[in-house]
């Protein structure tokens, strides 16, 4: 060929994106941001109050009236038997705490990271690490035998000066989920202020006593600006160990134990990663259910944030799998013979197919839907893969505690796990979550539009040559 | 009254005497006039943590174990067994430590009552002056040939009483009956013995002595004949010898508890016993060059390796064991004696026994030592005269029938007929502690109390190389309404007046009891007392009372060797394909159902709890397409139950096995309606001594398309493998 | 292989608190399965029956349960020597530091594994950790005579000086704890040393074979000492390091 | 000296705000006189004023030294109160502690960071203040003090820099 160039596209085949739907480049004034946030609060639907009841109703008999029955009968009613001992309230507690992590991982990090396509669904994402973590702290009460005495893990001396123990993996795990549940509140509290004094100024009657208590007297001078902004600094940079121990250490719980298929040093790093995994995936499904049901929320929540979330999720799936893949070569070439009998029963035992689903859910659906950009920008399929990534999750979890448990040194006691009220509870607990949200939605405003119109501030538009090229001035 | 004496007053008497074991407590007869004091002055058994324990039998079963009952405040705690009790040593089977749970059973009977119609729950609740006139009334107004006595098999003081009841009014006499009794093939033991000895009487085998322990089908461990005393010998044997370990081989069809634990277990065609017992003796003549005795000379080695399925070399092995050991001991028992040929079986044992030349020595074949209160032994009723009763029953010529300690209805195989034949009688009387299927069937039920209510001796048949007489007191104040049966007969004796009640002068069951003592006062023993009262409370103090000898008889052994022994193929009824062996549950025993305790005890070799199954190769199961689980139904010829399966593997393929114990329809709320009874599958064929065939089954299992899960405290995953449901 | 039983001692333990170590030894070529022990054990300690459904899912509450396997196949079929399986009390409980509320602790006296019933809050953390899985959990209340009124009469029989457990709480076996206190008490009383034999465990007094020897391990002249030191003697899953206190005498033609 | 009048200048953007701020100064307002209230944060150079001084910091150590001390006491401290012995570990761990004082710490740190924005801006506060609802709407407001009869002249300054209103600022709940 003698060309000079290569052979080239047919002539707008490559057109150039729009910068305009990017919601940084895509400005408008506070106000009707505001207005916009304000009315997607307000607007209520019978279609919305049929969904909050319905889910309320399953809130009060899953969740409420089963854990009455469930703490007056005894666990007995469970499926928890020797030798499993923990059964699918753990499977909830690993669970929930992993979705709790993305709201931080996603507000935290990407704050530090100064990721401008954080801005809009930070909150949502904050919320569902409270939510998240509540779920997870009604499964640990649920869990326990004699939940009217779990105040006694609260580390103060009982009449006769008795302190809990420290050397527990239990109570280093209440430490640990007591100060990232404060935490995360506090947290999730601090950005939430201006936009409370926000929905202060533009409402009436009760919600402006509300958001007035809530807005605690925020006005939006320098010094109070100041203050805000460092200690959201100071919690951005310390929440992510916390974060990061949490998950260690609910690991732990299992990693500390002498059990085979539980012993693991790489158990730490790899439930971290599995968190977030989960966590993402949840921030998927929840941010498009907001866009979907919310009013004016098109506007905020946009492909490209899907976009961002699908490169996250296969990430974390990509690290995920690597993790899965350490701990189970780890085992499988070390031979121990108790390890390789748990990964027999986890691939050829009765429940084989749980593992291979677990497989195709984490790794082979998010590999094969992710890379492609128009998938990834597409929010119900983003979704979809959330929620079936979400499903091998809650596998994973249950492979690990429930499955795994089955098989111990003493094969003379080996049983099969077969869950009772906890499946009740479950959807309990996953109508709870829920109904949070659906409050949430219509008294919090979902989207924190100061950080928005900070965005908007610091983007700007430049033509180079003949394209539009963002860019982006560091205003904080 | 002037006698009256506190017991407290009593206790310090009795500790005078009690230096030897200070946690025994002698009841005595004086407690029977315990006045009720208020707390301001407690007698030491009221005393805040401490206990006070009382020696006592165990009723359980007919083995008749010391036991010593620890009980606080008035209530019975904990079963613990008499260590100076020759039969258990201080020991106690699973069964001995649950009493407790038949003691404090929420279903038993309170009061006496009438029933309104048989078999209808409740009654009538009567108060006891009128029981005891209508037993009064049983015993004057019917001719005394028809009144029919059955009580259980311990030959206790009761039975005692019955007998001379009987006796003084002209009435047959007593019939002593237990399944137990029935599995254990008591019958055929003793006529063998009869036959090959000449002798009268239980055998013994000392299994503690031997090093070398043969067993055909003896289940030894778990319920036949003594078997806390025969574990404590198995241990001995096993362990307890310098420098050499006891061997145990064991020949069946379906491996037992023994099986389990034998060194060999041989699987056997059922009933080719007696042809392999006698292969093996030919097999060690010839091995030793010996003269071929017409004992083993009609036994065809080669017939017999077809006809058993164990192979020459296995023969051959346990015939070589024969002279690496000292002290070879073989013992016939359980199922082996349940079939048509079981008589012959138990003689060629005693052949083989013979052979090794171990009668009367130590490790060898014994007679058990006769009770101190009997001159011979008296055995149970055997399968063919339970027959006879029952045909009497149906003949019309029992009128009123009295029931204490069995419970036909069930203990009686369905086929024979007990059921059936209780219409022909007019008047039933039980005297059952617990509302079980006979009970139901009564007329009138006047419940006795509970054995740790009670007083009374038993006479112990075996287990013990001395003579004993087993005593019982009660240990707590009768929880109920109840009242001691023959307290109840002798009041009733009283009030029939006449010739019955001046036989019977006696106030109470502890007068009766020491009339009866009386003849052992001055004897040697493990005590010995001058006058009855002392005798009486060590009696109530030790538990009993014992010689300190070895009073087992030595069987003469002079020509066993030169008679000739027939060794036939067993019989076995109908055309199924499969060999039934019912085996009694280890745990359970006959009685034990209805003890939530002991239900959820599991079974020693499946480990299953609260239910029966039928045990089935697992290779036959698959060629049959059954899984663990799947419901069956097992069909002999004479009925058919429904059973869920368990896939066992150590059972010929050809046979499949089933507990008994189970399979109530009355009995309370644990035993009720939980389990199938493989009874309900036995003929009325009765072997050469007597005893019922109940192996001589043939049976086929038919599929039903239902699953009812076992449970099981074996986890199924670990020990069976990952594809095991 | 002689069994060593010289177990390290705590370095904070002081030092006229050490009573005393007990220890059992269970002979398994003896045991013939009865489960005498099994039932001794719930009369003593006021275990309760669980009823069947319970039962078969792995709720049974057995202190003490026996293990059994097969080796081979029709006709060479084998079963494994019968095990009890007991809480191994061990020197170095993996049971004990993973309980948030130090339910679970070591007795310094006793050297033995204490389940302390009303601090347990049911994590059943313990249980997960127990190698030898001989701990059971009160999965129901199986001991309220108001929801099982079967028990009205049968709680006449529970044992006062062991604790009646509810639902929510762990347990295990104590070695009969109730039973050694009572033979110190006596012992100090009397102003003597325990005898040597004096302290059974309902397991050990039941055994009709008497495969279960029980006594002081740190007494060499005991016969539990003596009955452990054979060649046949090893400890259950000795490879984990807790250090159990119950030998095994392997069952079989071993020596 | 005269009395002192406060005054609230509202802007639509920041440009503007930032030379009402510098006029003001120019007309003599002290910085400790005057303060910016706006819905977003906006850096103090951006106005060309000072950064504002802030103690969150400071208390945020202070709660992150007493939580490693309360962490240090959990993990150290109660076993020496009643020690136990539990499956032969040590009785003053060294590997737990790490976690244990971990945890404490960061909850102090984030805890009285938390208070710490509390206390230095004097939330929460209920009572009126100079304060309009516009300015969650974007707007930009000046709050200064200036002397009374010199309110004229700092009002026509303002509005003529481009201030959409300048009036006395009038406490009101917010």
């Amino acid at each position: 060929m003698s060309s000079i160039a290569k052979p080239l596209a047919l002539p707008h085949a490559e057109e150039q994106e729009d910068p305009r739907e990017q919601l940084m480049h895509d400005p408008r004034s506070r106000g009707e941001m505001n207005d916009m946030v304000m009315e997607s609060m307000h607007s209520t639907t019978w279609k919305y109050w049929t969904v909050t009841g319905i889910l309320a109703v399953i809130v009060v008999v899953c969740l409420f009236y089963a854990w009455y029955y469930l703490i007056m009968q005894g666990l007995g009613v469970a499926g928890v038997n020797r030798p499993v001992y923990w059964g699918i309230f753990l499977v909830e507690v690993v669970f929930w705490i992993g979705i709790s992590h993305a709201g931080t991982f996603i507000s935290a990090i990407l704050r530090v990271l100064k990721v401008e396509g954080r801005r809009p669904f930070t909150r949502a994402a904050e919320l569902m690490t409270t939510f998240g973590l509540v779920q997870a702290g009604i499964s640990v009460f649920l869990h326990m035998g004699r939940v009217w005495l779990s105040y006694w893990l609260i580390p103060f001396p009982n009449e006769r000066g008795l302190w809990p123990d420290f050397h527990s993996p239990l109570m280093w795990d209440f430490m640990a989920i007591s100060t990232y549940l404060l935490s995360s509140t506090m947290y999730l509290f601090l950005p939430l202020i201006p936009d409370m004094a926000m929905a202060r100024d533009r409402s009436t009657g009760w919600r402006k006593a509300a958001y007035r208590i809530l807005a605690i007297g925020f006005r939006g001078t320098e010094g109070e600006w100041k203050n805000l902004i460092t200690a959201m600094n100071i919690f951005a940079f310390a929440i992510i160990p916390v974060m990061f121990s949490v998950h260690t250490i609910v690991s732990w719980d299992f990693a500390m134990a002498s059990r085979p298929g539980w012993s693991s040093s790489v158990f730490g790093p790899y439930f971290v990663i599995g968190a977030l995994h989960s966590g993402m995936a949840a921030v998927a499904i929840v941010l498009f259910l907001i866009r979907s049901t919310m009013k004016n929320m098109k506007y905020f929540l946009r492909p490209e944030h899907f976009d961002l979330l699908g490169k996250l999720m296969l990430m974390v799936s990509m690290a995920w799998a690597y993790f899965y893949f350490n701990d189970y070569i780890v085992s499988w070439y070390g031979g121990d013979k108790w390890e390789k009998i748990v990964q027999e029963f986890t691939e050829k035992g009765p429940l084989w197919y749980l593992w291979y689903a677990m497989l195709f859910f984490n790794i082979v659906v998010p590999f094969a839907v992710l890379w492609n950009k128009k998938w990834r920008q597409t929010p119900w399929l983003l979704a979809i893969v959330g929620l079936l990534i979400n499903a091998g999750m809650w596998l994973e979890r249950y492979i690990i505690i429930p499955e795994t448990l089955t098989i111990n040194r003493m094969p003379f006691t080996w049983r099969l796990y077969v869950p009772g009220v906890e499946i009740v509870l479950t959807i309990g607990n996953f109508a709870f979550f829920f109904l949070l949200y659906m409050l949430a939605s219509r008294f919090l405003p979902l989207i924190p539009v100061w950080e928005v119109q900070e965005g908007h501030e610091s983007h700007t538009l430049r033509k180079i040559g003949k394209a539009s090229i963002p860019t982006l001035s560091d205003m904080e | 009254m002037s006698q009256q004496i506190s017991r407290r007053d009593f206790l310090k008497l009795a500790g005078v005497g009690a230096a030897t074991t200070a946690v025994l407590t002698g009841c005595g007869p004086a407690s029977r006039y315990v006045t009720r004091a208020p707390y301001i002055k407690m007698p030491e058994y009221t005393y805040n943590g401490l206990s006070t324990f009382y020696a006592t039998t165990c009723r359980e079963c007919s083995a008749g174990c010391g036991l010593v009952i620890r009980t606080m405040q008035g209530r019975a705690i904990k079963v613990e067994g008499n260590p100076d009790h020759p039969v258990n040593l201080g020991k106690t089977c699973a069964r001995g430590q649950a009493t407790l749970h038949g003691l404090y059973n929420p279903d038993r009977i309170t009061d006496p009552i009438q029933r309104v119609a048989r078999g209808s729950e409740g009654g009538t609740k009567m108060d006891w002056d009128a029981a005891i006139g209508i037993v009064a009334d049983a015993l004057s107004k019917n001719k005394p040939d028809e009144i029919a006595f059955l009580v259980g098999m311990a030959p206790d003081h009761l039975f005692d009483l019955v007998a001379d009841l009987a006796k003084t009014i002209g009435a047959p006499a007593p019939v002593r009956y237990g399944a137990l009794g029935m599995f254990e093939a008591r019958t055929t033991l003793v006529k063998a013995a009869e036959e090959t000895f000449g002798q009268t009487g239980l055998p013994f085998f000392d299994i503690g002595g031997a090093d070398l322990v043969i067993s055909f089908g003896a289940n030894f461990l778990e319920t036949w004949l003594s078997p806390v005393a025969q574990t404590r010998e198995f241990s001995k044997m096993r362990r307890g010898q310098k420098n050499k370990r006891g061997y145990l081989v064991q020949f069946e069809s379906r491996m037992s508890q023994t099986g389990a634990k034998a060194d060999e277990w041989i699987p056997i065609t059922p009933g080719t016993e007696a042809m392999v017992a006698l292969a093996i003796g030919r097999l060690i003549v010839e091995a030793r060059g010996l003269a071929l005795p017409p004992a083993f000379a009609n036994v065809d080695v080669n017939g017999v390796v077809e006809a058993s399925g164990v192979t020459l070399d296995a023969l051959n092995r346990v015939a070589g064991l024969f002279s690496l050991y000292d002290r070879p001991l073989v013992i016939p028992g359980g199922g082996a004696l349940g079939l048509s040929n079981g008589l012959q079986t138990a003689e060629a044992a005693l052949a083989l026994n013979a052979l090794a030349g171990n009668f009367g020595k130590d490790g060898g074949v014994f007679i058990s030592p006769t009770n101190p209160l009997a001159d011979q032994y008296h055995r149970p009723a055997s399968g063919r005269e339970m027959q006879d009763f029952i045909q009497r029953m149906v003949d019309g010529k029992i009128k009123v029938l009295f029931v204490h300690g069995v419970n036909p209805l069930f203990e009686l195989p369905k086929k024979l007929g007990f059921g059936g034949a209780t219409k022909y009688v007019p008047q039933i009387i039980s005297f059952a502690t617990f509302p079980d299927e006979t009970a139901m069937e009564a007329d009138y039920v006047f419940p006795d109390h509970h054995g740790l209510e009670s007083w009374g001796y038993q006479k112990i048949a075996t287990g013990s190389a001395s003579s004993v007489l087993s005593g019982a007191q009660p240990v707590i104040v009768p929880f109920f309404n109840t009242k001691s049966t023959v307290d109840v007969l002798l009041a009733a004796a009283q009030k029939a007046g006449g010739a019955l009640a001046s036989a019977f002068p006696f106030k109470d069951e502890v007068e009766f009891m020491d009339s009866k003592l009386a003849s052992l006062l001055n004897v040697d023993g493990f005590f010995s007392a001058p006058e009855i009262n002392t005798f009486a409370a060590y009696f109530q103090q030790y538990g009993g009372w014992w010689k300190t000898t070895d009073n087992r008889i030595a069987p003469s052994s002079a020509d066993v060797l030169n008679r000739s022994f027939k060794a036939d193929a067993a019989q076995f009824d109908g055309q199924g394909d499969f060999f039934f062996v019912p085996f009694v549950s280890p745990i359970l025993g006959e009685a034990g159902a209805n003890k939530p305790w002991l239900q959820e005890v599991p079974d020693p070799t499946t480990t299953i709890m609260w239910n029966t199954w039928v045990e089935i190769n697992p290779a036959t199961a698959d060629k049959l397409g059954i899984e663990d689980n799947d419901v069956v139904r097992v069909v002999s010829d004479y009925g058919e139950v429904e059973v869920s399966v368990y896939k066992y593997p150590a059972i010929r393929p050809d046979t499949i096995a089933m507990p008994f114990g189970q399979g109530h329809t009355a009995y309370g709320q644990f035993a009720q309606g939980r389990g199938a009874n493989p009874a309900d599958l036995f003929g009325p064929s009765v072997n050469e001594a007597g005893d019922l065939a109940f192996g001589s089954l043939k049976v086929r299992i038919e599929k039903t398309n239902k699953k009812r899960q076992l449970s099981r405290l074996e986890g199924v995953l670990g020990v069976y493998g990952f594809d095991s449901k | 292989m002689a069994t060593d039983l010289q177990l390290p001692v705590f370095t904070n333990n002081s030092e006229n608190e050490l009573a005393g170590r007990w220890g059992m030894v269970i002979d398994q070529d003896i045991c013939t399965g009865c489960q005498a022990c099994v039932a001794a054990c719930a009369m003593e300690n006021n275990i309760p029956f669980v009823g069947e459904a319970d039962a078969g899912y792995g709720r049974t509450m057995h202190w003490i349960r026996i293990e059994r396997f097969w080796q081979g196949t029709f006709p060479e079929v084998k079963m494994t020597p019968y095990q009890p399986v007991l809480c191994q009390q061990c020197h170095k409980a993996p049971c004990e530091p993973v309980c948030p509320v130090f339910a679970s602790v070591h007795s310094v006296s006793e050297d033995i594994n204490l389940q302390v019933y009303n601090r347990c809050v049911g994590t059943r953390y313990c249980a997960n950790n127990c190698p030898y899985q001989v701990r059971v959990f009160n999965w129901r209340d199986y001991t309220d005579a108001r929801q099982r009124p079967e028990l009205v009469t049968l709680q006449n029989q529970l044992n006062p000086d062991v604790t009646v457990r509810r639902r929510g709480v762990m347990e295990k076996c104590t070695f009969c704890i109730q039973r050694i206190r009572h033979v110190e008490d006596t012992a100090q009383s009397e102003g003597r040393d325990v005898r040597d034999g004096e302290v059974v465990p309902a397991c050990a007094q039941a055994c009709p074979a008497d495969a279960i020897v029980f006594g002081r391990v740190d007494d060499p002249t005991s016969k539990v000492s003596k009955a452990a030191i054979t060649s046949r003697g090893s400890h259950m899953l000795e490879e984990l390091g807790t250090l159990p206190r119950v030998t095994y005498l392997a069952g079989g033609s071993a020596q | 000296m005269s009395d002192l009048t406060m005054l609230l200048a509202v802007f639509e953007d920041i440009e503007p705000a930032s030379g009402g701020i510098e006029k003001l100064r120019d007309l003599g307002v002290a910085d400790d006189q005057m303060n910016v209230i706006s819905g977003i944060p906006i850096k103090a150079t951006i106005l060309g004023r000072r950064s504002a001084l802030t103690r969150v910091p400071a208390i945020a150590m202070t709660g992150a030294v007493l939580g490693m001390l309360l962490g240090l006491f959990l993990i150290y401290g109660t076993p020496f109160l009643f020690p136990l012995n539990v499956g032969g570990q040590p009785i003053y761990p060294v590997p737990q502690g790490i976690i244990i004082t971990f945890e404490m710490t960061m909850l102090g740190l984030m805890g009285f960071a938390f208070i710490g924005m509390f206390v230095d801006s004097g939330f929460p506060s209920y009572t009126p203040k100079e304060y309009i609802p516009e300015i969650s709407d974007g707007k930009i407001a000046i709050l200064f003090r200036c002397p009374d009869n010199e309110q004229k002249k700092f009002i026509d300054a303002l509005k003529k820099l481009g201030a959409e209103s300048v009036e006395l600022a009038e406490a009101r709940q917010l």
